[in-house]
């Protein structure tokens, strides 16, 4: 099969899916190695940098997807009347960070750090899909464990959990921010 | 077709009615598999293989039973007229049964290929995708102003923590170079940037593998431009870019 | 603003419906004339003609859609599973036919021409939603008239119901009774 063939399948795979496709699952279509998956999209990445395109091809959360280019975006959404999905209050912004960094972790957990009650906005992250329960904690009462999900690497256009900074690395060092 | 047909077992027969969409199909199958001339459609021979089929459906007790009798009806009425004498044929003002049956067969005889024509396209065709959900618009909006939130502590932090994390192969330096620069040349820099341009962003000012130190002594100079109200800074994402904005014209490099 | 600008809105407003887009609503989003449309979307068909990309853009029902490339659409068949389209028996195709054809037309009409009950065929075609109550004939009774819908355009991938083969050009056989 040529490598055009290939990349047409790829393609209509991201259309098909309108989310973001796992290198697994292009593999398993395709019967492709991940070095040559990654050749063909670099190819139709490009091909898509062409302004006559609105559609580009982003690599998210471990896989690819399309994706409304920027410039475009605010025609379709002044459209559509799209809400931006980028509308976090600080505070559930606050819980949300210490959710990334510190999971899996409880409530209290959270309450702790943040010195105030967090129900709201764990209850808002729950519902933005964005974090996830992801078991109990062994100790008197199993509080739930909350931890962040595939949607919240989406959300930040991170590839992985990993990308994320380490916090407490920040912590150790000796100076002190004032 | 022929008489043997008779000894068939009926459910050979069940399946071969059932693919008869009902009397007028059946007919046109008869008419078409008889093998003589096909513009003279052996009238008798015709009615005698329908009666044929008939019986069969009536043991098999059919739903539209009464579709095919009604047309055996026809068949009859219009065999016994042709057996009648000519001159005693159809009045000019009665409608003759045999053109009106042909009538049919040719209009069902039309749809049916219309139907087979439909079949094909339908088959042929690639089916849109059916989507049930909206497509994932991932962050789109990234670069717009309005979504650009004022600086949170934590922000900072993380944006810190992140270029922390990417040098950390430089640990070992950190006390070699700890004094080759100062928060005072960083504010400088960035003073010197601001003559230039309006704003510019965090990440322009940090190189890959520069000493953590320096990093610091970077975000220390920032701190203190925002706290004397030189600079605005913003973030668009908690651990994004941090955007740089000139607050006020800079006189001079001499403010501090 | 340039023709590519509008290509690229054009092109992401085809992705984000997933659908047939009409040419008024390309035209709301755009402010393009219809002859600007068609001369921007022309571009763009031409465009995905090349065989790097697995999509291609048709004209449907009155307006444009994305739609998976006829040599890939197994591929994407295959790995999801996919039924082919709704396969309609025989009777309810002779039934479809008969009102793709004589649209506007009455059960009895049907009926007529049939031989046969025709009661399930368009149920099971209203369900579908091939076919819809287009009205009543203005005849004793006032019986339900019936015609095709924009969903059967789709389903038959085609842009016009004039688009029909023409079905008098059609070779029937002629016989008659002796």
């Amino acid at each position: 099969m040529s490598i055009n063939k290939y990349s047409a399948i790829i393609e209509s795979l991201l259309y098909y899916e309108n989310d973001v496709v796992s290198i697994n699952k292009i593999a398993q279509v395709t019967g492709l190695t991940e070095e040559k998956i990654k050749e063909t999209i670099n190819q139709l990445m490009l091909e898509y940098q062409n302004n006559i395109h609105g559609l580009m091809i982003t690599e998210i959360a471990g896989g690819y997807s399309f994706q409304i280019k920027k410039e475009i975006f605010p025609y379709i959404k002044e459209y559509y009347n799209l809400k931006s999905q980028n509308k976090l209050s600080k505070s559930v912004l606050t819980v949300l960070s210490i959710i990334a960094y510190k999971q899996p972790i409880t409530k209290n957990e959270i309450e702790d750090i943040r010195g105030v009650n967090s129900d709201n906005s764990i209850k808002r992250l729950l519902e933005l899909n964005l974090i996830k329960i992801t078991g109990r904690k062994d100790v008197v009462g199993k509080p739930l464990l909350y931890g962040t999900t595939t949607e919240f690497l989406k959300f930040f256009n991170l590839n992985n959990i990993k990308d994320l900074p380490k916090i407490d690395e920040l912590k150790s060092e000796e100076f002190s921010l004032k | 077709m022929n008489q043997n047909e008779n000894n068939k077992p009926l459910t050979e027969y069940k399946v071969k009615i059932d693919s008869f969409e009902g009397p007028l199909d059946l007919l046109l199958h008869l008419v078409k598999t008889s093998e003589i001339n096909i513009y003279d459609i052996p009238i008798a021979e015709i009615t005698k293989q329908y009666l044929n089929y008939l019986s069969f459906l009536i043991i098999l007790n059919l739903d539209n039973l009464s579709e095919f009798v009604e047309m055996a009806t026809i068949l009859l009425l219009i065999k016994s007229k042709a057996m009648l004498p000519v001159e005693l044929d159809f009045d000019e003002n009665e409608y003759d049964p045999r053109e009106q049956l042909i009538t049919k067969l040719l209009e069902y005889q039309k749809y049916k290929m219309a139907a087979d024509l439909l079949e094909v396209m339908s088959e042929d065709t690639v089916p849109l995708i059916n989507r049930t959900t909206d497509p994932k618009l991932f962050n789109l909006d990234d670069n717009e102003d309005i979504n650009w939130k004022q600086l949170s502590v934590l922000d900072l932090i993380g944006a810190f923590a992140d270029l922390l994390n990417k040098n950390n192969h430089n640990d070992m330096e950190l006390e070699v170079l700890l004094y080759n620069f100062t928060v005072e040349d960083k504010i400088k820099l960035i003073n010197d940037i601001l003559c230039d341009k309006e704003s510019f962003n965090y990440f322009e000012l940090i190189k890959e593998n520069m000493p953590k130190m320096e990093i610091v002594c970077i975000f220390l100079a920032l701190l203190e431009l925002v706290k004397k109200g030189i600079i605005a800074v913003r973030q668009h994402k908690i651990f994004g870019d941090i955007h740089i904005v000139k607050k006020e014209k800079l006189v001079s490099n001499n403010n501090f």
